[in-house]
Formats: structure tokens, sequence, C-alpha cells
């Protein structure tokens, strides 16, 4: 293991989270069984897989049955949905509006282009995996994922969160310098970003 | 403003009540099948979903990976193995059909399974074979149980997960 | 008076709830009035036409669909359409008919879907939860005769893919009746709304004039009285032998734009059921090399297709071999997603941006592509 | 409440206008600027639309040419690169409501600082084209205002559309990728790799 490679205990060499987590105490699992019934999701349609988002949201398929709405503000959303691919140029934005979501934040990689670029592996302006730039917690493959497979992912999501085992904020801020690093070779940051580095409290 | 206008708009938001008595449309997704309007059974045999590969039969000539848009198929010389074999990469995958059109024994396959998620992206490159099938009924697919393949330093490839020859029913 | 403001510049977009897809937009306001515009694309950039480039003429059929997404069959259609030219194929009338289907379907659905839009736009949120719902009947209907849900794959050159399932003509008039049964009740609630009228009346107003010297296409210039469609002034697919009307209005406000989708889903589904009926027998694909082995003789072709947009062109380019030479898109957007908008938004409210994006119905990833 | 047609009080401003498409045929329309603008040339294709090939300082008056004709519509603005001839190739699609007819109008200019007079005065809608083909080829166009950052941000390399950009390379370098199946990926445009 080099000295780039993430570190804290949270990733192992592969960059797949182990198992041993932080422990809990009672009110924050009793807070993490709540949170997992009520979430709300960001409105950030960043690639195509948007298309799919207002068919599961509404009447056909009802995403409210699994308390997730959706938010139009950063600050009060819960999940990331990456949509899809990621231009450089929506990176920056995505970037930006995750670190204004407050903690615990959840991000789901939605689309095969999320993995490994998908069917834009050679754009010059297309992100290959979105986990090097952010942490993902569920990455769903598909092309485009249909909405039983939104809807797989989140009662997975749900699950993860009531054993304690969504925690990709977490490694966001352990291993920040890993990700700082990863997008610095990608995008410049402005200079009216909020500079301070995240901190894990 | 007259009188009819006034009566019009007081009794026309109660005409909405008439959709108390339809039926609803939601598809309760993990209770409730996803039917069309005639009340078949989604997806059908028609759809582009995840690929099974039939290992006695394919002749291994690569056409699949040469028509591939994504690059997402590779093929892996197996040790063990006299043939190359397809490995498929769904983080490239665009799920077009084009590799099932191509083959020339029809042993590559797309199943109707679509939904495939993982906490990690290395699970997403593995070797179709029929093992898949034994997710067909629910049409999700566990990518971590497929069989899958890790490159050495020698240029070949050994199975880690799963029994490409298993026989699934 | 208006020097009596303060300018406030705000960027509206692309993490925003009222814009449609990822699109930015900088917006210079004195007090609640926009006083200069500045759209900013780019978010949806994937570099198709250098993606084209770098894959075969057939590799390309699976691409071509993500450029437009809520509307993806006519660029299957108009890339088809160009290489058939340059290639000289003569594609079956069965194709044809199918095709035409295909794209009638897909506008239903990219003008539901629209339509939902402009309804979430004025706060009126019953009205994507109706049309969104009703759409997915439609993309059952693509599920199973295409095997995808969204993006079809299914219109190449020479003809289309398989042939339809026997059980889906039926399927397809029942869909319509639904979707005919549930227009009216989309007219009640947002047309006859008086929220409707106060936002939509008179909104973004422009002329033919102004709207062909800027390059408006399809119904946004449709609803200022013109009547051009692409399928009627150059017809493709198998809309020669179909009867229909072209939709116009003359007001070429914001109001007509929507009037003119909501009357274009009844032309649709017309047009679908002539084609349902008058269905050929007989091939379906024309002879065309092996995917591997498809060449293109050197040649160049711009194909046109009406979308549900405006208009979608295809300008191919072949030198010969195995890959496209130069493949350039024009999606409709590109037009009136930048320049018009530019225009056509300062001196309106900054509360009408949403909804003047949404009733021109721009398309963001077809101008980045 | 939506009448069949309603009167528009609440609004009125400046861009109003009818516009009646005139009806002029290709051929006719091309032999017309023929006769104004020396070296140019035409020909007719089978599907009955005309291309015409004209030098690179007359794109102004064989626009506003058509334009008077009819060819009201600026349907595109498309650039190839042509590396093997050292050139790049303009093709201005025109399109007449009233004849129905498409015309492609072809013009050259060198691929070393690339630069042709900009058609904005003549068609708005070239604007748009002209900011993008700045940015992906790197032509500029004197007398366009507007030729600001459009689509790409904090880009550093050469114009990405030209044929020399090799995207795989980039990517491989920037994303850092795998390459899977290399013989796939199609053979080189430049000046020395063939075809």
């Amino acid at each position: 293991m080099s000295d780039d490679e993430p570190k804290g205990g949270l990733l192992d060499q592969n960059g797949i989270p182990i198992t041993n987590l932080p422990k809990r105490g009672f009110v924050r699992r009793v807070a993490d069984w709540a949170s997992a019934k009520s979430m709300w999701l960001l409105w950030y349609c960043t690639g195509c897989g948007a298309v799919e988002l207002p068919p599961s949201f509404t009447s056909r398929y009802d995403m409210e049955r699994y308390g997730i709405g959706p938010m139009a503000t950063p600050r009060q959303a819960d999940i990331f949905l990456i949509t899809g691919y990621l231009s450089v140029k929506t990176l920056k934005r995505v970037v930006r509006s995750y670190e204004q979501m407050q903690d615990p934040k959840y991000v789901l990689g939605h689309g095969s282009c999320t993995i490994d670029g998908g069917m834009y592996w050679d754009s010059y302006a297309t992100i290959k995996d979105v986990g090097l730039y952010i942490p993902v917690d569920i990455y769903i493959a598909g092309c485009m994922p249909r909405p039983e497979a939104i809807f797989h992912a989140f009662e997975k999501l749900q699950s993860m969160i009531k054993a304690g085992e969504a925690n990709g904020w977490r490694r966001y801020k352990e291993n920040y310098q890993y990700y700082r690093k990863n997008q610095d070779k990608v995008f410049k940051r402005g200079p009216d970003w909020a500079l301070e580095e995240p901190v894990l409290k | 403003m007259n009188m009819s206008n006034v009566v019009k708009r007081t009794v026309r938001p109660f005409r909405a009540l008439k959709f108390l008595g339809r039926k609803p449309h939601t598809v309760r997704i993990p209770h409730e099948q996803h039917n069309d309007i005639e009340g078949d059974p989604l997806p059908t045999e028609r759809y582009r979903g995840v690929h099974v590969n039939n290992w006695d039969e394919c002749i291994s000539c690569g056409l699949c990976a040469m028509v591939c848009p994504c690059d997402a198929i590779e093929m892996v010389q197996i040790e063990g193995e006299a043939k190359v074999r397809p490995e498929v990469s769904y983080g490239r995958c665009c799920f077009c059909g084009f590799c099932e059109d191509v083959c020339p024994k029809d042993s590559l396959h797309l199943t109707s399974n679509h939904t495939m998620l993982d906490t990690s992206y290395d699970t997403f490159v593995f070797l179709p074979t029929p093992m898949l099938r034994e997710f067909e009924k629910e049409y999700r697919v566990e990518p971590a149980l497929l069989c899958r393949a890790r490159k050495k330093d020698d240029g070949k490839a050994e199975i880690i997960v799963g029994d490409p020859y298993r026989k699934v029913e | 008076m208006m020097d009596d403001f303060k300018v406030t510049e705000i960027i509206f977009g692309p993490q925003h709830p009222g814009i449609h897809g990822n699109f930015g937009t900088r917006l210079e306001l004195r007090g609640d009035l926009v006083y200069r515009a500045r759209m900013v694309p780019g978010y949806l950039h994937r570099a198709f036409e250098k993606l084209m480039e770098q894959r075969t003429w057939m590799q390309n059929v699976a691409i071509v669909p993500r450029i437009c997404v809520p509307d993806p069959d006519v660029n299957e259609m108009a890339y088809s359409m160009a290489v058939e030219n340059i290639m000289g194929l003569e594609v079956p009338d069965r194709a044809n008919y199918i095709r035409t289907i295909i794209l009638e379907l897909s506008r239903i659905s990219a003008h539901l879907m629209g339509l939902g839009g402009i309804g979430g736009a004025i706060g009126l949120y019953t009205l994507p939860m109706w049309t969104n719902g009703d759409r997915d009947y439609i993309l059952d209907l693509f599920e199973e005769l295409t095997g995808g849900r969204v993006y079809h794959i299914f219109i190449w050159p020479g003809g289309v893919r398989w042939d339809i399932p026997d059980n889906w003509p039926r399927k397809v008039n029942k869909v319509l009746d639904h979707i005919e049964a549930r227009l009216p009740e989309y007219y009640s609630l947002f047309f006859e709304s008086k929220v409707t009228d106060a936002r939509l009346k008179g909104l973004a107003r422009f002329d033919s004039r102004w709207a062909v010297d800027h390059g408006v296409t399809g119904p946004n210039l449709r609803a200022t009285g013109l009547e051009v469609d692409i399928r009627r002034m150059e017809p493709y697919a198998a809309y020669e032998d179909i009867d229909f009307k072209v939709i116009t209005r003359k007001e070429g406000d914001g109001l007509a734009r929507t009037l003119v989708r909501w009357y274009e889903v009844r032309e649709s589904i017309r047009i679908i059921r002539q084609a349902v009926e008058d269905m050929p027998s007989g091939e379906i694909r024309a002879k065309t090399p092996p995917p591997l082995a498809f060449m293109v003789p050197p040649g160049d072709h711009f194909a046109r297709v009406e979308s549900s947009k405006g208009e979608y062109g295809y300008y191919v380019v072949s030198k010969g071999g195995k890959f496209p030479y130069r493949v350039h898109v024009r999606g409709p957007s590109f037009t009136h997603g930048i320049d018009v908008l530019e225009q056509i938004l300062p001196g309106n409210e900054i509360s009408d941006v949403a909804l003047i994006t949404g009733t021109l119905d721009v398309c963001p990833p077809d101008i980045d592509r | 409440m939506v009448e069949d047609s309603y009167d528009l009080t609440k609004r009125k401003d400046e861009r109003s206008g009818e516009y009646v498409p005139e009806d002029i045929p290709a051929e006719r329309a091309a032999d017309e600027v023929l006769k104004k603008v020396p070296g140019a040339e035409s020909r007719k294709r089978k599907d009955g639309r005309v291309e015409l090939n004209v030098p690179s300082t007359s794109i102004g008056s064989v626009m506003s040419e058509f334009k008077r004709m009819g060819y009201d519509h600026f349907v595109a603005l498309t650039c190839i690169d042509l590396i093997k001839e050292d050139m790049f190739e303009m093709v201005y699609h025109l399109w007449s409501y009233g004849a129905r007819t498409h015309v492609y109008v072809k013009t050259n200019i060198p691929r070393e600082d690339p630069s042709i007079e900009s058609v904005v005065e003549v068609f708005r809608t070239a604007v748009t084209y002209e900011r993008e083909i700045k940015e992906m080829f790197g032509v500029d166009f004197p007398g366009n205002q507007r030729l600001t950052q459009f689509i790409l941000e904090d880009w550093e390399g050469p114009p990405p559309m030209r044929k020399d950009f090799d995207s795989i390379r980039y990517v491989q370098d920037k994303f850092d990728i795998k390459v899977r199946n290399p013989k796939g990926l199609p053979p080189k445009w430049t000046k020395e790799g063939g075809k």
C-alpha cells in the first residue's frame, strides 16, 4: 500500500469498505433506524439516468412508499443519486453540492457509467469511476437501471443504514486527501469555494 | 363574474372525487409483479439484461468482443481452459444486445435479469455463465456470487468465485 | 424607474429543481425582472461527435439514442436515414410502418413528460403525476417490442431490428384508448385552470418572422401559426401514406405552445392507429452487410426528422471504410435553448424563467451532446 | 379557460411580423448565386438537393443572396477536419420553407490559423454554431461578438474535435482507463498514418 492510498482503516486494498465499524451507541442506533425510514433525495439530474426519476417519483412507482422524496436543496438532502455519467464540468458542481450536504449522507451510483465510464469510456469529457472523487455507497449497474433496480438499491441502503454500514460520508472525511487529490487532477476549484477540510467529529 | 361562473368554480373541484373510485395504477414493487396493460408480466423474454454464456457451446470466436460498442467484453484465457472466454464489465456494458445478435452459436444470451447492485465496483466484472439462471425468478443478480476470474502475472486468469460448468435448470 | 434597482446576479441551475435537466442559467436581475440572461450549457457534454468517429457504423446505432433522452428514437431514425441515403438502401414498407409507430409513441411519451414539466413549473403537481404515470404504459409497450424501456436501439440502417410480437398491436390500441380517455382530464385539470391562464397567456410571445429568423422549429414554430412540419415537407418513414393534420395555433405564446403539444398527442394517436391498421406484411430489414463488415461508400447526407422538440438533423460524412468520418448532430434545442432563451428571457419575471424553459421544451442533452 | 382562439392583451411587444415563405427552387436560387459570385460551382444531387462550393471570402454575400431568395432557415453549420488536405471544410445547411429544399453551401479554409467571416449578421442562428466550432475546432469567426467559453470548462488541451486530438490517449492519461479490446479501435487519421 503506497502513501497515496486512503488511510483510516475503513477501506481495504481494493477500496472495499470493511466491516469493523465504529461502535454505535443506543441513541445512534435509534437515530439510524429512524433516518432510514425518512430520506430526502437531492433533486439534481446529473445525467441521462434522470429520465427514470420522474416515473419513480410519480404515481406508477411512487417512491414515497419508501419514505423517500425529492428535495431541492443540498443542505436538507440525505441521498445523492448520481444519475449516470458525470462530465468534468458537472463533477465540479456535484462535489460542491456533496460537500454542502449534512452528515450522514449517502451516494448511490445509478447506471453503468458511474462504475467504469459506461459507453463513454473513451470520451474526453466524462469521468469514469465516480468512487474516486466522492465515496459511493451502492452502485447500480444498468443502462439505464429500471425503477425496480432503484427501489432495490433503496431497500439495500435502508438495511445498510440500520446496520450502520453505509459509511461513505465517514470515508470521505477520513480519506479526504485521497479524494481531494483525485478531484484536483480533473478540475480546478474556484477561489470562492469553502476551503476548510471536512473533519470527522 | 356572474353567478353561474361562481357556481361552476365552486362545484368543479368536487369532480375530483370520481378518482377515488378508480383502481390505483401504482406498482408496489417488492410486493407486486410489474404488469403491462393487459396484465402480462414484465420484463418479457426480449428484455436486454445481464448475460449468460453456455460454455459448452461457446467457440471463443471473439466476435462479441469485436462488435461491442462500449469495449465491455474481453476474451480471457483461463487456467486449465483450452479456449478464451468472454468476460463482461458491467461498468461499461450498455445492454444493446449486439453481442447476442452476432454470436454464431447463440451461446451468449441476454436474460431478463435487470437488477444488479453492489457496494463495490470490483464485482461488476465477471464471466457470464449459466450460474446466473439461479437468480432468474426475482430478476435480480448478486454480482458477488457469480463466476469471477482474477488475472495473474503470466497473463492467464484463475477462477476465484463460482463454477462455470454447473448446470442450472 | 428600472435604474432604481440594484442589479443582482443569480446562478439558476444546474442544481435547481425548476430547471429541466442539467442546465445552467446566469441571470442578472433588477428587482424581479430579468435584465440579462446567459445560458451555461455543457454539463451533459459527452463528446458524442468524437465518440462516433471512434466507433463503427453499426456500433454507433447503440450510442446515438443517448443524445436526446426523453425522445431517443429520432436519433436512431435520423442516423439510419442518413446512412441509408449514402448507401442507397431501400427500406421495406413494413419496416417504415413500424418505424412510424415507434416514432409517434416516442413523441407522445416526450410530450407527456413535457406537459408534466410545465405543470410542475406552475405548481400544479397533479399533472406530472398523471402524465408520467400514463407515459409509463408507453414505456411498457416499448419494452415488449424492443427489449429496452428507455433506450430501444431498434431502428437501424436498413430497417428495424425485430418484427412486432403477435399481441402487440392490440396492446398498442389499448394503451392509446387509455391515453385518449385521459386527455380531456388533463385538459380540464390544466387548461381550464385560472392559474394556467394567468401564468401562460402571453408568456414569452414571439411571432413567426422572429421565430424563423432565430431558428425556432417544431411545435414552438407551429404555435406561431406557420404550418411547417418535416413529416409533411420532406416525408420519411410512412408519413406519406398517412393522413394527419399539422397542428398550428396563431398566438405564439406559452399557452399556445403547450396547447400545440396537447393537440399533437391526439394527432399522434390518430397516426399510430392508422399505421397499426394499414400495416403491410413482408420483410422488416433490407439486405445489409453484417455488422462487423458494415462499410459505407464515400458521400454525405443531411437527414432530418421531426422530433417532439423540433427539427432533428444528422449530417453524416463518409470517406468509405468502417468508421464514419464526421457526424454532426443538429439538436432542436441548440437554437431555441441558447440564443432564443437569451433574447426572450429579459423582461420576464424570475418566477417565469423555469416556465419559459418548459414551454419551449428545451432538452439540454441535445445541446451539449 | 381556453377558448379556441384567445386575444392577447396582457403583454404586447415588438417581436411581431408574419412570415410568408417564398418559393424559389434550389436550382434557380443556385443559378442566381452563381451569376453573382465568381469562382462558385454547383452540383445537383440525386435527391434534388443542391450543393454549392464557394470561395471562403464570399461566404457572407452567398448567405445574404440565399436569404433574399427565401432560404430563411439556417439549419446548421458543420465543420469537418480534412486533415489530409490540410483544410477545414465548412458546410452551411440552408432550408427554404417555401420551396421545401435543402442547400449545402461548402467552403474550404486552411487548417493553419483558421478564420472565416461570421454570418451572424445574415443568420442570427449561426451565433451558437460558430461559438461551438470556435471551441471544438479552434476556427475564428471575425464579426461574431459571442465567441466566449461555451461547453468545455478548464480545458487545456488542443481543440478536441480536431482529428489529431487523440481522445483515447488523453483519456488514458487523465482518467487511467484500461482498453479491454484494442482491436476494435479505429486507425488514426493523421497525415502520416494512412486513412
